[in-house]
């Protein structure tokens, strides 16, 4: 399943990169969704992957029975999804914004401050 | 010693409310502190004169053994007595000179600290403390020229000195630290006991060009030599000689100080040599082509420094000696020379040789002082000048190599001199009275010509008696340049030869050059053109240059387009990790599809698919959308593989993105097709490049185990000693909880953001 | 016993969801699609959810997440499918060639943000001024 | 237990969070913006004081043992970067008292603050790579929203590039911090340092190295991934300017010290080379970028990507005496750039605007201004004896020492290119009359200038300490290259001593 | 026996999910895609139904829980972006 | 059409007046759940975020301000302080910063019960996030009118 | 209608305190015995006496909508499943007796779930529902069963 996920993240990396290179400023925004998307999944994937064995203590042990899923890659993600949502949401109200104030979704009339 | 140095600090640092208490006699006030060191410096003389020298040092900073260490011997000694002794004129003919000017506050900050830089420069027996003092001579030097800055010119001019001198200030210190490195030491008393250390190196030719970079900058050597007559843009006559006499010579001092240890190797000497011979001959060539009352000056200035270079590098002790004594004499009659030039200046108005004559009647004492000092720059017998000049034939011609050439060039700079010499006490006091801008009703004050004349006066007294200076001070200090005591001593008669002869030549072409003087630079004309091809034009180019190329960078680096940077980024990233991986000899990597199951196989072919959709559709909504698929298609994938906290977290995080972009983008326009095909097809095989990157990567990644997670330890405490089953979230609360607290730093931050974001623009609408 | 009625719950489930699918793919207009999913989706969805409260008999929390899921989705399957059937009519999106009869057709009135029920007609949207414009 | 570890994050967490709080009482919140910026400096220099004496000091929070839980730790370098957060927090925050609207402060400002600052030194001192992600977006979150405060159009161009290429950033070290759990199963950077030293085939790890080295080279402005910061870094208000000037790539630079002395020391030859040639190409891009513009703020920025190239020299020489250097160039810069940009900042506040051309006449008529001005330059430049001389001396010695003959040459050429954008500064600004068609621009005025002049002088007074006393910032500098260059010095104060 | 039907199920969602997946990238309007999303999140739940059989892990009824909450949402939202006037003329 | 329609859907409307506690009920179960079970603060707070902003499209952002009674800024701000302090109680006990601090009751009904500081720590988080989300959504939906 | 469903669930309760069992199936028993009791003892009281009659018309509801369900489900799917399209679609105005917004919200909900069937939209004076119909080959019939789910439906709720 490993080998299988490096493709689905190589490809997550690839749209979210092809996506940010797009003059539009709305695809901008969904490249930064499928990047985000797409490193969650990779720190997933190296955690190892198991079926059906969550993290979970049953009532009444003090540990799960047999192997379970590696927990702390997932409170990781847990992690990085909520910030990758908070990042996410400034920067939607940001392109927003800027759509606002240079009333076109095109990066290319957004490059004055530069030089 | 240190507070002696970093007196003229302090009194800078007050020198404006001094001025303001003290009024009109404010440059006398200062004056004292010179005046004082001057003594004090003085008090040194028997010690030093009888061989001795002095080590004093304070710790700064012993980690990177830096010391405020400061030696006095022959040379730093002869050298803090003309800073200082001149100094004392120099501030109380400032006083005058500049009465009533209002920014005569700020002017006495810049020469007291200029002043004390210099003293520092001089006294300083490590490497880097001297350093020090060279930069601040530089800043403070660049301060004076562009003392009058409204003035583009003047700014322009400023800028230039800085600009060579700190350049080259900065390979000397190249210099210096690769000198310290090899000899162990940053303290010269060391440094120059070490011995052939320096010139067995390897480094040692790296070293001897670092250092003359930054000597021959600072003390304008050509093809450096452009900058100095530039900066008599400086407002007066005194800021001009302090720094076109004073602190050019820190470059002659340092090549100096350093003969013993750089010196006596044909590098040394062809370099020092040919380009101070050059330089020499450069100087009074431009000089004689110049008419202004400054540029006159500067350029015979940048004649002696060619000198001085020339000599420390045919490096005999007769050589040496010379250039002692022509320091000296330099110093005392160009000094004159730059404040009569001021008193001409102030009292006539008048800035150009051409444009005066006849003045003798209104400046009695002037024109005789000024008389008294060019006989002393022709070297006319018996002015100490005369001395110099004498010994300074004898060293070239006694040369050790190169002497035919440095002969000819210094014969030829002889005979220029001499005519610069009747153009500077001449031309101006003698002959018809030519109208000048301001008519001269009376003779300078004593303040101002209190210099001139003490100055010229010395010129003529050391000439008559030689022995005054010869046998303490200027043995001392040439013993100090030789690196061993030297054997031979000045006198005013040696007799007839041929040094003699080559002085009465001089004298009797110069004069001539002088009565034909139109003719003369008619004659030479043609040279001004090649300055279109000098070092300054260099200069300027390279100045032209830098900003091209700077404009040219921005440009192509800085060009405003997101997309570019990101492109420029994502494949640096990629060239580093492939070049990484080809490094390491590829990596090892386990591929597999065994055990994956078909709905899993559908559903990252979903997700793959719409991830695609998302990136293809020509529909923004459409967009939206598939990406709402890639979410949930994730999800999926979480609790498929036993991620069931991940996976509500996916689902509703996806949920409310799609929310917040549906509240966002329904007023933005649709995708336009703005980009043409072929650079699309570029993008996709770039992004394609990373995707593959980051799947090689992970690929490898999950082959290699290093060790076992620690989440072992989360799964066996998670109930003992966190009190819950669902060991993600103990993780979340306990364990890692700081982590979860800045996510909730970052979403609270986010929020904040985006509501500022939104209502400030709202306020700034409402007004 | 109970690992065949789990089954048949379970694939009566999966087929409803499949033809919930293949109808959103074949129906020929949104309400058409939208009448497969809410229903054929909601009864798939509810079945398979069932034949998990089934294999847990007796676990409440089983039963109770299973009923909770249930009544999530009878709630909201028909209230979204409103809202987009809804959304659709707004926009003019077209329906299917044969459609019969449209009774909802010109009953929105954006004058005064009301829809009309049939007969009734907006005070400011009388017939001549239609003709008039 | 040793609170003083956690306190200069704690801190400004707690402090961030009243004021958020309290944000309907702006009094209350410049109150605790001064006080906790200032209470953060003394917790900080307790820190540093405490590190100087005792070692790494290591905090296991929620008392969990390493490598499981999250640990703090304080080594010097860390203990020394916090000090400066906190140094240019409180300057800023009192800079901010006239510096800042109304409107401004009423929309967070202070909590922004407070909290950009937690972010700095969670990112400091934590010793565990996830944690420090964390941080880092902590403090890029609130450096968004501090960067867009005002919404003007510049802002919003400039925010895009910054917030787009931070992400990218961002998601690499993700990717990164996932690949090296993949291969050690652990988080804390001690414990995978630990476990990669009896690695032998270090390929891979070289191969990730190159992922941490692109994210924190596009934090800290490196060539060729600094495009973000001239984009950006002069349009938001010039306090907020000056705070990222000091802190926010020096984040950046500090990440990089820390991974590349403490986890990627397999193939130093291969990866530490490309540092250099990094920092060569980051100094020489950035000194020759300022060189063509004409705005106060863009010269400033563009700067402070050369400078970044002489810290990162310091890093890739990895000589003792090389990291002494870069130790000693980010503190001699965090000081010195934050203090040009609040000059910039008064200069507008004076005379309404950046523009060079537009400006002229202050030597005349802010003297005093003036020389505030020429400290920092000329300490940027090198200008012995003020501060940034001794960092570049040093850097100068580790490269001769090195036989490092071009990069010398860059860090010296960039030296005097740097002379060059500062004196055209002094001379446009102060020293060139003031153009007459510009002289009535409408102008902020002099009210409250009193307070920014403080803090100004304040600022300088430190530059040129940090030249005339540079032996105890030396010796601190040293102390902490020394425990940069032994990482089980780290490894031993976090893991325990297991030998 | 369960197994067998565990597969099947399995089998009928994934192509199930396949058709909804060509409808939402077809649409050919808006509320059309909107409808295939909402019915993957529907689909997803009998996903998670039949993993809860075949893993005999309960925990994952949470998410179907979720979801069916949630994906009404983004409905929701869809609708009144429609509504408002958003999304359609320029798709 | 020439002009927009903005009529709000009677069915949604009411229908949300049905959803809204059911929702919120949900939200608080997953809170308190969260440490033995999938849940916790930040799904909670999502949930309960939901709830209000499917309020907020069925009503309007008066009526959502309405039923969320306080200022989300106010949660943002008392949740992070929340957060912050669930961190500092150890350190008087000279332990480490977010040591947690558990308190055992024995209740009559309900039997034993531990409250410690992870759960106050949950409930800034929960705070956190339904002010942040909340202040997002209702911020935007608020420049949309 | 709430006040006696509070006492049910109350009763309930105090019957899994006796038992001391708080398993879901317990909760059941108690909650079927709890309506007995009440249904039989507070008969007098009409709430309770209303609400007697409520809930077994209640579980006949939902039996009779779960039925309809399948059954026109069953018929969505044959027309899904085979070739040929049998719809005959349009859009009606059904004229509501249900009054209040709550009653309009779950009748227009049920119709939703019907297959066939799906509310469009309620007329602003809440007179009627605009339902989608599929197979409008009767409308007269259409209308006819409408009706009855919506009278099922009221009686259930009124
Ligand atoms: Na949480
Ligand atoms: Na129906």
């Amino acid at each position: 399943m490993e080998t299988l996920m490096a493709f689905v993240v190589g490809g997550l990396f690839a749209a979210a990169i092809y996506m940010m290179l797009r003059r539009s400023i709305v695809k901008l925004v969904i490249g930064l969704i499928l990047l985000s998307n797409g490193a969650n999944l990779l720190l997933f994937t190296q955690a190892g992957m198991l079926r059906g064995a969550p993290p979970l203590v049953p009532l009444g042990a003090t540990q799960p029975e047999g192997v379970v899923a590696d927990p702390l890659a997932q409170a990781l993600i847990l992690t990085a999804i909520v910030i990758g949502f908070g990042v996410l949401a400034f920067a939607v109200v940001l392109i927003h914004r800027a759509y606002e104030v240079v009333e076109a979704d095109d990066m290319d009339q957004m490059k004055d401050t530069d030089t | 010693m240190l507070l002696a140095i970093l007196s003229g600090f302090l009194l800078a640092t007050v020198a404006p409310a001094v001025h303001r208490q003290t009024g009109m006699n404010s440059g006398w006030v200062l004056a004292i502190l010179p005046a004082a060191l001057f003594l004090y410096f003085l008090s040194f003389l028997p010690a030093v004169g009888s061989g001795e020298s002095i080590v004093i040092s304070y710790p700064w900073v012993p980690g990177l053994d830096i010391q405020l260490s400061f030696l006095v011997d022959g040379l730093s000694l002869l050298f803090a007595l003309l800073i200082s002794g001149i100094g004392f004129f120099i501030v109380a003919y400032a006083g005058r000179y500049l009465e009533g000017h209002k920014d005569l506050g700020r002017f006495y900050v810049l020469i007291l600290s200029f002043m004390a830089s210099m003293l520092g420069l001089v006294l300083s027996d490590n490497l880097i403390s001297l350093f020090v003092f060279w930069e601040l001579t530089s800043i403070t030097s660049y301060l004076l020229i562009g003392f009058n800055h409204e003035d583009a010119t003047a700014r322009r001019s400023a800028l230039q000195g800085l600009f060579v001198t700190v350049g080259g200030g900065l390979a000397l210190l190249t210099g210096l630290v690769m000198m310290a490195v090899v000899t162990g030491s940053y303290e010269l008393s060391e440094i120059l006991s070490s011995g052939d250390a320096l010139r067995d190196h390897g480094w040692y030719v790296a070293i001897v060009l670092l250092v003359l970079l930054g000597c021959f900058t600072k003390s304008a050597q050509v093809p450096f030599h452009f900058w100095l007559p530039r900066a008599m843009a400086a407002p007066t006559p005194v800021s001009a000689y302090l720094h076109s006499a004073t602190m050019v010579k820190a470059g002659v001092y340092l090549m100096a100080r350093l003969n013993p240890s750089l010196g006596a190797t044909d590098l040394w000497l062809i370099l020092l040599g040919v380009f101070g011979a050059l330089t020499m001959f450069t100087g009074v060539f431009m000089s004689i082509r110049s008419t202004g009352v400054k540029q006159v000056l500067a350029y015979s200035t940048v004649m002696a420094l060619g000198t001085l270079t020339m000599l420390i590098g045919v490096g005999t002790d007769t050589a040496i000696m010379a250039a002692m004594a022509f320091l000296l004499a330099h110093s005392l009659y160009k000094g004159a020379l730059f404040l009569i030039a001021g008193i001409l200046d102030h009292e006539a108005g008048c800035k150009d040789f051409l444009q005066t004559g006849g003045l003798r009647h209104a400046l009695p004492i002037t024109a005789t002082f000024a008389a008294i000092a060019a006989l002393s720059l022709g070297g006319v017998i018996p002015m100490f000048g005369f001395v110099a000049k004498e010994l300074l034939f004898e060293a070239v011609l006694e040369a050790p190599s190169l002497s035919g050439l440095l002969s000819l060039l210094t014969v030829a700079s002889a005979i220029l001199v001499v005519a610069v010499a009747a153009v500077v006490g001449i031309k101006p006091y003698w002959g018809p009275r030519v109208e000048t801008p301001k008519t001269p009703h009376h003779e300078a004050p004593p303040a101002m010509l209190a210099g001139p004349a003490v100055l010229a006066s010395l010129g003529l007294l050391f000439g008559v008696g030689v022995a005054m200076v010869d046998r303490g001070l200027l043995s001392a200090a040439a013993g100090a340049v030789y690196g061993s005591p030297v054997e031979t001593y000045l006198s005013l008669w040696h007799g007839f030869n041929l040094p003699l002869m080559l002085s009465l030549l001089s004298l009797v072409l110069g004069l001539t050059i002088y009565f034909n003087w139109d003719r003369f630079r008619t004659a030479t004309g043609f040279m001004d053109d090649l300055k279109r091809f000098g070092p300054e034009r260099a200069y300027d180019k390279s100045m032209d240059g830098l900003v091209s190329i700077s404009e040219w960078q921005t440009r192509v680096l800085q060009n405003g387009y997101l997309r570019y940077y990101l492109l420029t980024i994502l494949l640096s990233t990629v060239a580093l990790v492939t070049f990484s991986i080809a490094r390491a000899g590829g990596l090892e990597i386990q591929m597999s599809l065994a055990g994956v199951r078909i709905q899993e196989l559908a559903i990252v072919a979903v997700l793959l698919l719409a991830a695609l959709v998302s990136v293809t559709t020509s529909s923004r909504l459409g967009a939206v959308a598939s990406l709402g698929a890639v979410g949930f298609s994730v999800a999926l994938i979480y609790v498929l593989f036993s991620a069931a906290d991940v996976g509500i977290t996916q689902v509703l995080v996806e949920t409310l993105t799609v929310i917040m972009l549906v509240l966002v983008l329904f007023r933005l326009p649709g995708f336009l097709g703005l980009t043409p095909q072929a650079l699309r097809i570029r993008d996709a095989v770039v992004a394609l490049a990373f995707g593959v990157m980051v799947a090689l990567l992970s690929l490898a990644a999950s082959s290699t185990r290093f060790a076992d997670s620690i989440s072992e330890y989360f799964i066996r405490e998670s109930e003992p000693s966190g009190f819950g089953r669902n060991i993600v979230n103990v993780i979340l609360v306990d364990f890692r909880a700081l982590d979860t607290l800045g996510e909730i730093v970052v979403l609270a931050l986010a929020a904040v953001g985006v509501y500022a974001m939104i209502k400030l623009r709202a306020e700034d609408n409402r007004k | 016993m109970t690992d065949v009625v789990v089954s048949l719950f379970l694939l009566i489930g999966a087929g409803f969801m499949f033809v919930a699918a293949l109808g959103l793919l074949r129906m020929p207009d949104l309400p058409m699609r939208l009448h497969a999913t809410t229903k054929a989706g909601a009864l798939g969805g509810g079945l398979m959810v069932i034949a998990v409260g089934l294999e847990f008999f007796g676990d409440v929390a089983v039963a109770a997440r299973a009923a909770a899921i249930i009544i999530f989705i009878v709630l909201t399957a028909p209230i979204a499918a409103h809202l987009i059937g809804r959304a659709g009519y707004f926009v003019g999106l077209p329906m299917w060639s044969k459609t019969l009869k449209d009774e909802l057709k010109d009953r929105y009135d954006p004058q005064n943000q009301v829809l009309l029920s049939p007969g009734e007609v907006s005070s400011e949207d009388k017939p001549d001024r239609d003709k008039a414009e | 237990m040793r609170p003083e570890v956690a306190l200069p994050v704690v801190l400004p967490l707690l402090f961030g969070a009243i004021s958020l709080a309290l944000w309907r009482y702006r009094t209350a919140q410049r109150v605790i913006g001064v006080l906790g910026t200032g209470t953060l400096l003394a917790a900080a220099v307790w820190l540093l004081l405490a590190t100087w004496r005792d070692g790494v000091l290591v905090m296991h929070m929620g008392n969990w043992q390493a490598p499981f839980g999250i640990v703090l730790v304080s080594d010097l370098l860390g203990a020394i970067m916090v000090v400066l957060a906190a140094i240019s927090g409180l300057a800023t925050a009192v800079y901010s008292l006239t510096a800042i609207s109304k409107r401004h402060e009423h929309y967070g400002y202070y909590p922004l603050l407070h909290l950009l600052l937690a972010g700095v030194n969670g990112a400091f001192l934590t010793g565990d790579i996830f944690n420090m992600y964390v941080w880092f977006e902590v403090m890029l979150v609130a450096s968004f929203a501090l960067l867009i405060l005002g919404g003007e159009r510049a802002q919003m161009e400039g925010a895009i590039k910054y917030v787009t290429l931070n992400l990218v950033s961002s998601a690499i070290f993700l990717s990164g911090i996932g690949l090296l759990y993949g291969l050690t199963g652990t988080l804390n950077m001690a414990d995978i340092a630990d476990k990669l030293a009896d690695v032998e085939d270090t390929g891979l790890i070289t191969v990730i190295a190159m992922m941490f080295l692109v994210s924190f080279g596009i934090k800290a402005g490196a060539f060729p991934f600094f495009f973000w910061l001239p984009a950006s870094y002069h349009t938001p208000q010039v306090a907020v300017s000056a705070l990222f000037a000091a802190l926010l790539t020096k984040v950046g630079v500090y990440a990089l010290f820390r991974v590349f002395t403490l986890i990627f020391t397999q193939d130093v030859g291969y990866t530490h080379e490309i540092l250099l040639w990094v920092a060569g190409a980051t100094m020489l891009t950035g000194v020759l970028g300022a060189a063509a513009q004409y705005e106060f703020r863009r010269i400033l920025s563009f700067h402070i990507i050369s400078q970044i190239g002489y810290m990162i020299m310091g890093l890739a020489l990895f000589t003792p005496l090389a990291l002494v250097g870069g130790v000693f160039y980010i503190m001699h810069h965090i000081i010195v750039k934050a203090n040009l940009f609040l000059v910039s900042g008064l200069v507008y506040r004076l005379k309404g605007t950046y523009e060079l051309k537009e400006l002229g006449g202050m030597y005349r008529s802010h003297p005093i201004l003036g020389l505030l001005f020429l400290v920092p330059a000329l300490s940027l430049a090198g200008i012995p004896p003020l501060s940034g001389f001794f960092a570049k001396f040093i850097l100068i010695r580790a490269g001769v020492e090195a036989e490092s003959w071009w990069i010398v040459f860059v860090a010296l050429l960039v030296g005097l290119l740097t002379l060059y954008s500062m004196i055209k500064i002094w001379a446009e600004v102060f020293w060139k009359a003031q153009p007459e068609e510009h002289a009535n621009r409408p102008a902020p005025g002099p009210k409250g200038t009193g307070v920014m002049y403080g803090t100004i002088a304040v600022m300088a007074a430190m530059t040129v300490f940090i030249g005339f006393g540079a032996q105890p910032i030396y010796l601190i500098a040293e102390q902490a290259a020394h425990q940069l260059l032994d990482p089980q010095i780290y490894i031993d104060a976090v893991l325990g001593d297991r030998s | 026996m369960l197994e067998v039907s565990i597969f099947v199920s399995y089998v009928i969602l994934s192509i199930a999910l396949g058709l909804t997946f060509v409808r939402l990238v077809i649409g050919p309007s808006l509320p059309d895609r909107v409808v295939a999303l909402e019915m993957i999140a529907t689909l997803t739940v009998g996903f998670i139904a039949v993993y809860t059989l075949s893993s005999g892990v309960t925990a994952f009824l949470d998410v179907a829980m979720v979801l069916a909450l949630t994906a009404f949402l983004a409905a929701v939202g869809f609708a009144r972006l429609i509504t408002k006037g958003g999304g359609v003329h320029h798709d | 059409m020439t002009r927009e329609l903005n009529i709000q859907s009677l069915i949604l409307r009411s229908a949300s007046q049905l959803l809204l506690p059911l929702l919120l009920m949900f939200s608080i179960f997953l809170l308190l759940r969260g440490h033995d079970e999938p849940g916790g603060g930040f799904i909670a707070g999502l949930v309960a975020a939901s709830a209000i902003a499917l309020h907020m499209f069925a009503q309007d952002i008066h009526q959502a301000k309405r039923v969320l009674y306080a200022d989300p800024r106010d949660l943002v701000g008392w949740g992070l302080v929340f957060g912050v302090i669930s961190g500092v109680p150890a350190i008087f006990k000279g332990q480490a910063f977010f040591t947690s601090q558990w308190l055992e009751f024995t209740m009559p009904i309900l039997g034993k019960i531990k409250v410690g500081t992870p759960l106050i720590f949950d409930i800034g988080v929960y705070l956190v996030v339904v002010g942040s989300v909340l202040l997002i959504l209702l911020t935007l939906a608020e420049a949309e009118d | 209608m709430i006040g006696p469903l509070a006492w049910n669930i109350l009763l309930a309760m105090l019957w899994m305190g006796f038992t001391g069992s708080f398993t879901g199936t317990n909760l059941f028993i108690g909650l079927a015995l709890g309506y007995l009791v009440l249904a039989y003892a507070l008969r007098g009281i009409p709430a309770f006496a209303n609400y007697a009659t409520k809930v077994p018309r209640t579980i006949r509801f939902i039996g009779f909508f779960l039925w309809e369900l399948i059954l026109s489900n069953l018929k969505v799917a044959y027309d899904v499943l085979t070739p040929t399209y049998y719809m005959k679609p349009g859009v009606i105005a059904f004229p509501l007796e249900a009054r209040t917004d709550g009653e309009i919200t779950i009748v227009a909900n049920l119709i939703s779930l019907t297959p066939g069937t799906l509310s469009l939209d309620v007329s602003s004076d809440r007179k009627v529902l605009y339902i989608h119909v599929m197979y409008l080959d009767d409308e007269a019939e259409v209308v006819k069963s409408l009706r009855y789910l919506e009278h099922r439906a009221l009686e259930v709720l009124r």
